[in-house]
């Protein structure tokens, strides 16, 4: 059954890639109805799960001994309990409702086929992903989504920005995942075994240095993977793919492994003080850094790059407080799945009535012409920006919340950034908002001339945006509601309450306060008067933000140019030293041959000197044998 | 006088015919001096049967006479074949064994 | 004694040799089918031998063993057995093969064949070739190498192995020197003949040099044996019984001399930094197959000769020597993949590569854990299928484009979807992604590194990013991108060509997901290995307690 | 005869014996020295003929008679007629230069030869024994029969085998010397048409020295602008570098001769004829061409003079 859940997608991606052309026509159709296969099981599961009480309702399905080798056992083996049940969830809620959009939107693109048989991969990989039993197998689909989202951020190869940015998502994520994959041999040398239950279970009686060890190395990873100071840089370019793929990938479901995985480790962290500090210190980081970089940007998508970090920067904050912040990860997680996807999508409708056009100052105006997204859109707005009631209200004020009961300064401090963050969310989605859908309309002929006319877009990719425009409004509300959300996955995560300086009101109303403090202001600067079509040149702050506060500049100063020289250095020297030796070796032999060779040269005379020389020296050592 | 005044006269006769074995490029010169070597030798031999007392010393001689002139007789030989293929009795110009 | 299967399963590739050398010289495509023909037979004696093997408990732990007397003098006797690591082995080596050939099917036409993966000309054409007859030869050395290599998996007589050992040399030597791929438009043919003929007279010298070395040591062995056991010997069986019996010690001194002896010929074989040069001369000089002959089958040698001969004979001077054989593999990983990353040469940059796969290999055998021992041999053979794939599906390209420079190529996926296709997964079973053979294996020998020296595992670990890198730039030059001049029609896999790519990859898939038959082969072996050399697994720190699920 | 004996016998040496070594002594001395350093071999060969004479003296003073006889007949006699022959075959007065021609040979050859010379005296001066025993009672019953006696008896198999080498010797050399012919003698027809066939020397080669005033064979004859013409003497003696050199005042003479004719037949001076001697070695060649002109009319074979001209040359 479980089984299922990951093989219907993977089926789809395997025949999808091997059947070839024959599959061009029904290819997307097959692929679709595969994600909406897995999302049918999935309910099926999740209703069956809803049938048994709190504490056994994880279910476990052992597949087959993957590689046993001596102590190291690993099996193909799933684990399915409340937690991997959300996932689940989204997943494949997200996943079809995407799938449906792409039909539309890659509607004439030569490779649609292939397009689907990756997002197909995708959904596999993520669903193993949070469905493994032990860390080796997490690690598989933690690789899997990496490659998928390698092959769908390249998709349109021949531009080389597409291919690049793919490239250095997958090398970013690689880093990411060596610290996963030293994560696990830890666990081994510590526990035996790489196992959810006896690594948890154990987890209490190790010292907490290796706990620690584990943790930053988990860290790590789920910094590769979502995307997280200081490996967050590649998200950006990452938004090269096709926007389904942003929307479904870099929005709501990979990106948040990490914090899936942190969540997941639990009773690591919570056994390790001193890495939950860093994840809480990564997590404030990166919220208040992909928000300035949102503030700047002008590409629609980019900026919303920007917001998704720093949104998973609270989910990742919210982990590092340990049981009191999971849950609420999680349900901000699930929410953000919805409005980000639907953001996403929106944007994506947007680009597609506008020729493709990304920069926001070429827009302008278009809620006359495609209502039905500026609807949408909207609402999620409103719901990231934690607009009362709306879904992102409960979760981003629930973490919040969970921020200032941390207690003491450090409270206050993490309360004030998540505060200021609140505030610089609600800034520059109003900022996209009046940009796209206000103000008069800026847009010109593009490089062929012709005159982009917005329209909305086909009914294939309305739906899927209208669906989750109801999840980013509903979602929250449905999950406070008597504390569903906490209850189902209390057995997994555990809660802890923590004693908060403020109370749940006094924090909904500063939350709410800063909001609409963003909105003003942004509204006061974009709003008031005329958006000029060329960004202004701005100050440091904005240059900077553009350009993703510089953390390309470092990395290539500091990583990619020394590299470069370290390994045209080295090439040289395999060449002149390490291949010199040996062929100077050589060429040394050589040349002494040719010296000896002399000698002989022919003429009896010579030889005949050397005779009696012989023959001197001989009668000599006789003399001198006598002599003696 | 003592005989070995004959010896002294051979070794000198000897490191004459070396010199000429090497300094001489004609080839039947160089002969020669081998055949002047060998006479050397043969001084030698019989002077010493002479301190011994025996013929033995003489025999030799005798023998390195017989083979000299088996000698002398191949080897002019050769020079003469060679000469008729080179045109010239220089042993250097029969410096063929060289790489 | 029972039928000689390791024999017979050697053997047949050798006839085969001499029977494809013996077709005429017109009759080109009937020699290829024969060699096809024998090398499949092959395949069918190696299914049998590793049916034959017995991976139950208490089975011996060589098996299929063939003794007779040969040179009675020096106690050389013709034995031949394999244990579980062997037995993987010669599958891999007689599994390789026909793809091998199935490759290289068009590349030792006479030149006047067109070059672009077409069918060579029919048989009565190229009269220039009525003498000289470079295709048959070409597939009888590939075959003549392949008996050799079985036979060195299968020998357990150490003169005997050396002898092989060497003997291999001859095919290959011939095999580099003789058969270049037609790319090298950049430079004339005789310039590429001198490049060849420099690189096979490199790789002959090194492994020469190493297999003097070995010679010393392998005489050294024998005379030590023979002062202390009744009349010496070279079977490894008999000196390890020996050893355990406690008759055999060799003093320290000696140990480590013959250890050194030994392992400096496998560490050229096997290329270790610093001995490393002669391969990516060899493999960018040579014909796609052929390089793959050489690091897929031919180096495994060096590697398997480490494990069965270095550790099984000379356990303490292995361990006296871990350390520094681990920092030079070490150095190998990371070096091969930085060199990796600086080539402009496909194939130099695949040859790096595996040099960095091969450092891997050699830390798992020195991590001297059932882990790193188990991943290092099934490295052997996922790097073999691995290497296989990417390189013939590069030879495919060189073969279409003529040039092996990265720089020749850009957006070739454009027009041949499939080609690029396979490259990538080549590429990505190269950087050892989940779900592919090598994955398991890498992870395993890092597991057993780390699990003994932590620091050694974790600066591998800079192995997986570095190969990342090398193998996703090779795929962003080459594959994507504006379409680069002069690849506008460039034809995509043709029949032939798929049937030799698409089984390796299914193999590599399967390997990844399914490794479990080829584990329980290898434990046995491993386990035994590990005995000798008197090494136990390390504990884990807080055993943990078996949470009931 | 009976003196020698007699002082043979002795053990020790009579002053007559000495004075024959003192004053023959050098003079061998200086045969070989001869030998060595005569620029014609065949003085060089006849200093040996001396040298050996000398040893064969010695060899009787010490007893050895029957190996002084053998000396003088056999060596000599024999062996160094032999070398004369030969001498002959190669040429007689052929000198050879003796300049070095190999790099710094000859300083190593001294070397050696004085390091060996030294080492030897030094041996047997080291060695030296005051008395010595007389060959009286082995000469008692004659030196031959001595000889005989060892020579049939203890040394008969070297005997055997120094005669079959010499029987091989005999054999090897009219074998090496012995030139089988491998096909016909041309006759001299078909080597008349074989010249006219390459039109080469198609009349006969111009007579030597008989234009100048001399008639011998080894002089060349002049050419009409005075040079001498290789081509008129014989090859051989050519080879032999036996051709003797026209003297400056000989073809001064003949250019005088020339110029008196003009001025009595009142002719100017033929263009080119008197740069003719200048410039004759410079264009032979040409000159070549002229001789052969004086030699048959016909222009039909300049060239073919031309190229026997370079030939002549080389």
């Amino acid at each position: 059954m479980i089984g299922l859940l990951v093989g219907a997608p993977l089926l789809g991606a395997a025949v999808l890639l091997v059947g070839g052309r024959y599959l061009e026509r029904v290819g997307h159709w097959v692929a679709t109805a595969l994600a909406a296969v897995s999302l049918v099981l999935a309910a099926t599961l999740f209703f069956d799960m809803l049938g048994r009480d709190g504490e056994d309702r994880a279910l476990h399905q052992h597949l087959f001994s993957w590689i046993p080798v001596a102590d190291f056992q690993a099996d193909v083996a799933f684990r399915l309990d409340q937690l991997s049940m959300t996932f689940v969830l989204l997943i494949t809620s997200v996943g079809t409702l995407i799938h449906l959009y792409s039909i539309g939107y890659m509607e004439h693109d030569p490779r649609r086929r292939r397009f689907f048989a990756y997002l197909n991969l995708f959904l596999a990989a993520m669903l193993l992903l949070v469905l493994a039993d032990n860390y080796l197998l997490l690690y598989v689909g933690w690789e899997g989504v990496g490659l998928a989202s390698f092959l769908l951020i390249g998709f349109w190869q021949h531009k080389p920005s597409a291919a690049t940015a793919a490239k250095k998502a997958f090398v970013v994520n690689r880093v990411g995942d060596v610290g996963l994959a030293i994560a696990v041999m830890l666990m081994f040398t510590t526990f035996g075994s790489f196992a959810f239950e006896p690594v948890l279970a154990g987890a209490n009686e190790t010292s907490e240095g290796t706990l620690t060890a584990i943790g930053l190395m988990l860290l790590l990873a789920a910094c590769g993977k979502s995307a997280q100071v200081p490996l967050q840089s590649w998200l950006g370019d990452a938004m090269e793919g096709p926007t389904p793929v942003s929307a479904l990938i870099h929005a709501a479901t990979m990106v948040t492994a990490g914090v899936y995985l942190i969540t997941r480790s639990g009773a690591i962290f919570n056994g390790a003080p001193d890495a939950q500090t860093v994840v809480i210190v990564v997590g404030a980081v990166t919220l208040l850094f992909g928000a300035i970089v949102g503030c700047a940007k002008d590409d629609i998508k980019k900026a919303l790059a920007g917001s998704t970090m720093s949104q998973i920067g609270y989910m990742m904050l919210a982990t590092g407080l340990g049981p009191v912040g999971y849950v609420f990860a999680i349900m901000h997680l699930v929410t953000h799945g919805f409005f980000k996807a639907g953001l996403f999508l929106g944007a994506g409708s947007v680009m597609h009535g506008m020729n493709d056009e990304v920069d926001m100052r070429r827009y302008g105006g278009l809620r006359k012409y495609m209502p039905i997204t500026f609807v949408t859109f909207g609402l999620a707005y409103l719901a990231i920006i934690g607009f009362p009631y709306l879904s992102g209200y409960f979760s981003k004020d629930e973490i919040i919340y969970a921020g200032f009961s941390k207690g003491g300064a450090e409270g206050w401090l993490l309360g004030g950034v998540m505060l200021l963050g609140a505030a610089l969310t609600a800034y520059y989605m109003t900022r996209i908002m009046l940009l796209t859908f206000f103000g008069e309309k800026r847009w010109q002929p593009d490089a062929q001339g012709h005159e982009p006319h917005p329209h909305e877009s086909p009914l294939s990719m309305t739906i899927p945006m209208m669906v989750l425009a109801v999840g980013s409004v509903g979602a929250g509300f449905f999950f406070d509601q008597g504390e569903t959300f906490v209850h189902w996955l209390e057995p997994v995560t555990g809660l802890g309450h923590g004693d908060s300086p403020v109370s749940h009101g006094m924090v909904a109303l500063a939350a709410t306060g800063v909001m609409l403090l963003g909105v003003a202001g942004a509204w006061w600067q974009y709003g008031r008067r005329p958006v000029e079509a060329v960004a202004p040149s701005g100050r440091w702050i904005t240059r900077a933000a553009r350009r993703d506060l510089l953390q390309d500049d470092f990395n290539h100063a500091v990583l990619v140019r020394p590299g470069n020289y370290l390994t045209r250095g080295l090439v040289y020297l395999d060449h002149k030293l390490v291949d010199g030796v040996v062929n100077g070796t050589a060429a040394s032999f050589g040349g002494l041959s040719g010296r000896l060779r002399r000698v002989q040269n022919g003429f009896a005379r010579t030889y005949a000197v050397s005779m009696f020389g012989g023959a001197a020296v001989l009668v000599a050592a006789t003399l001198l044998m006598r002599a003696v | 006088m003592s005989p070995e005044n004959y010896l002294y006269l051979s070794a000198l006769l000897f490191t004459l015919g070396a010199a000429g074995v090497l300094l001489r490029r004609n080839a039947i010169v160089v002969f020669m001096c081998v055949e002047l070597m060998l006479n050397a030798a043969n001084l030698a031999l019989v002077t010493f049967s002479r301190m011994h007392g025996n013929l033995d010393g003489q025999i030799l001689a005798f023998f390195v006479m017989v083979v000299a002139a088996a000698e002398v007789v191949v080897g002019l030989a050769i020079i003469v074949t060679v000469y008729r293929s080179r045109h010239s009795a220089s042993v250097d110009d029969a410096s063929l064994m060289k790489l | 004694m029972s039928f000689p299967l390791l024999t017979a399963t050697a053997l047949t590739p050798a006839v085969g040799a001499v029977v494809t050398a013996a077709v005429p010289a017109a009759r080109r495509t009937a020699a290829k089918w024969l060699a096809l023909l024998f090398s499949l037979a092959t395949v069918v004696l190696a299914a049998a031998v590793l049916l034959r093997f017995d991976t139950g408990e208490g089975a011996d732990r060589f098996q299929l063993t063939e003794s007779r007397a040969w040179i009675a003098d020096f106690g050389v006797r013709y034995e031949l057995g394999v244990d579980g690591i062997g037995v993987a082995m010669i599958a891999l080596t007689a599994l390789l093969i026909p793809f091998l050939i199935g490759a290289g099917w068009n590349d030792a036409d006479p030149p006047s064949s067109p070059a672009n993966g077409q069918e060579g000309p029919k048989d009565d054409e190229a009269p220039a070739t009525r003498r000289w007859r470079p295709t048959q030869g070409f597939f009888a050395l590939i075959l003549m190498v392949e008996a050799m290599v079985i036979l060195s998996f299968a020998a357990t007589d150490i003169f005997l192995f050396y002898i092989f050992f060497e003997a291999m040399l001859i095919p290959m030597y011939f095999l580099i020197g003789g058969f270049g791929d037609r790319a090298g438009e950049q430079d004339s043919e005789e310039g590429q003949a001198r490049q060849r003929s420099y690189a096979a007279v490199k790789f002959l010298l090194y492994n020469l040099v190493g297999g003097l070395v070995m010679l010393a040591a392998v005489i050294g062995l024998y005379v030590a044996t023979a002062d202390q056991l009744p009349e010496g010997t070279f079977s490894l069986q008999a000196i390890l019984d020996a050893r355990a019996a406690g008759e055999l010690d060799f003093g320290t001194g000696t140990e480590r001399w013959l250890f050194l002896g030994f392992f400096v010929a496998f560490a050229i074989k096997a290329p270790l930094w610093p001995l490393h040069t002669w391969l990516p001369n060899a493999m960018g000089e040579s014909t796609a197959p052929v390089a793959v002959l050489i690091t897929a089958v031919v180096d495994k040698v060096g590697t398997f000769a480490m494990l069965r001969f270095c550790l099984g004979l000379f356990p303490e001077a292995s361990d006296w020597a871990t350390p520094v054989v681990i920092t030079l593999a070490l150095v190998s990983i990371i070096y091969g993949a930085l060199l990796a990353l600086g080539q402009r040469d496909m194939k130099r940059l695949i040859a790096y590569a595996s040099i960095s796969h091969f450092g891997f290999i050699v830390l798992g055998i020195f991590a001297m854990t059932s882990q790193g021992q188990g991943g290092a041999t099934l490295y052997m053979i996922n790097h073999g299928v691995a290497t296989a794939a990417l390189m013939l599906v590069a030879g495919f390209l060189i073969a279409r484009r003529g040039s092996r420079l990265i720089s020749d190529y850009g957006g070739v996926q454009k027009t041949a979807p499939v080609l690029a296709g396979t490259f990538l997964i080549g590429g990505l079973a190269t950087l050892s992604l989940p779900g592919l053979g090598p994955f398991v294996s890498e992870f395993l020998v890092l597991v057993g590194t780390f699990s003994r020296y932590k620091a050694a595992g974790i600066v591998a670990c800079a192995g997986i990013v570095l190969a990342a890198l090398y193998v996703l730039i090779l795929y962003q030059r080459t594959m994507t991108g504006p379409l680069k001049p002069g690849l506008e029609k460039l034809p995509d896999l043709k029949v032939r060509e798929l049937t030799v790519v698409v089984p390796l990859i299914a193999l590599l898939i399967f390997l990844g997901v399914y490794p479990k038959p080829l584990t329980d082969i290898v434990d046995p072996a491993v386990e035994h290995t590990l005995s000798d050399v008197q090494k136990t697994d390390p504990e884990p720190e807080t055993p943990a307690v078996e949470a009931a699920p | 005869m009976s003196t020698l004996a007699s002082l043979a016998a002795e053990t020790s040496t009579s002053s007559g014996e000495a004075a024959q070594f003192w004053v023959l002594g050098p003079i061998a001395l200086l045969g070989g020295l001869g030998t060595v350093l005569m620029r014609r071999a065949v003085y060089s060969a006849l200093c040996l003929a001396g040298t050996m004479v000398i040893l064969a003296l010695f060899y009787l003073a010490n007893g050895a008679y029957f190996l002084g006889m053998v000396q003088i007949v056999v060596y000599t006699g024999a062996v160094m007629m032999l070398f004369l022959f030969v001498l002959m075959l190669v040429g007689v007065s052929s000198t050879d230069s003796l300049k070095e021609t190999l790099k710094g040979q000859r300083w190593l050859a001294a070397g050696c030869a004085l390091g060996l010379g030294l080492l030897l005296v030094a041996g047997i001066g080291q060695a030296s024994t005051g008395s010595f025993t007389g060959l009286a009672q082995a000469n008692s019953e004659g030196n031959v029969q001595g000889l005989a006696s060892l020579l049939f008896t203890r040394y008969v198999v070297a005997f055997e085998v120094t005669g079959v080498l010499l029987t091989i010797a005999a054999v090897g050399a009219t074998l090496m010397t012995h030139r089988e012919r491998l096909e016909r003698a041309k006759s001299q027809r078909e080597q008349a048409e074989a010249r006219v066939r390459e039109n080469k020397h198609v009349p006969p080669l111009p007579a030597p020295g008989v234009y100048a005033r001399h008639n011998a064979v080894d002089l060349p004859g002049l050419l009409p602008d005075g040079t001498p013409s290789e081509l008129t003497v014989n090859p051989t003696l050519r080879a032999r570098g036996q051709v003797r050199e026209v003297h400056q005042e000989a073809l001064a003479a003949v250019r005088a001769l020339e110029q008196r004719t003009n001025r009595h037949h009142g002719r100017a001076e033929a263009p080119g004829e008197p740069g003719g001697n200048g410039g004759a070695h410079g264009a032979n060649g040409a000159n070549g061409v002229n001789g052969k002109g004086v030699g048959a009319g016909s222009a039909a074979d300049d060239e073919g003079a031309v190229t026997d001209a370079e030939e002549a040359r080389k």
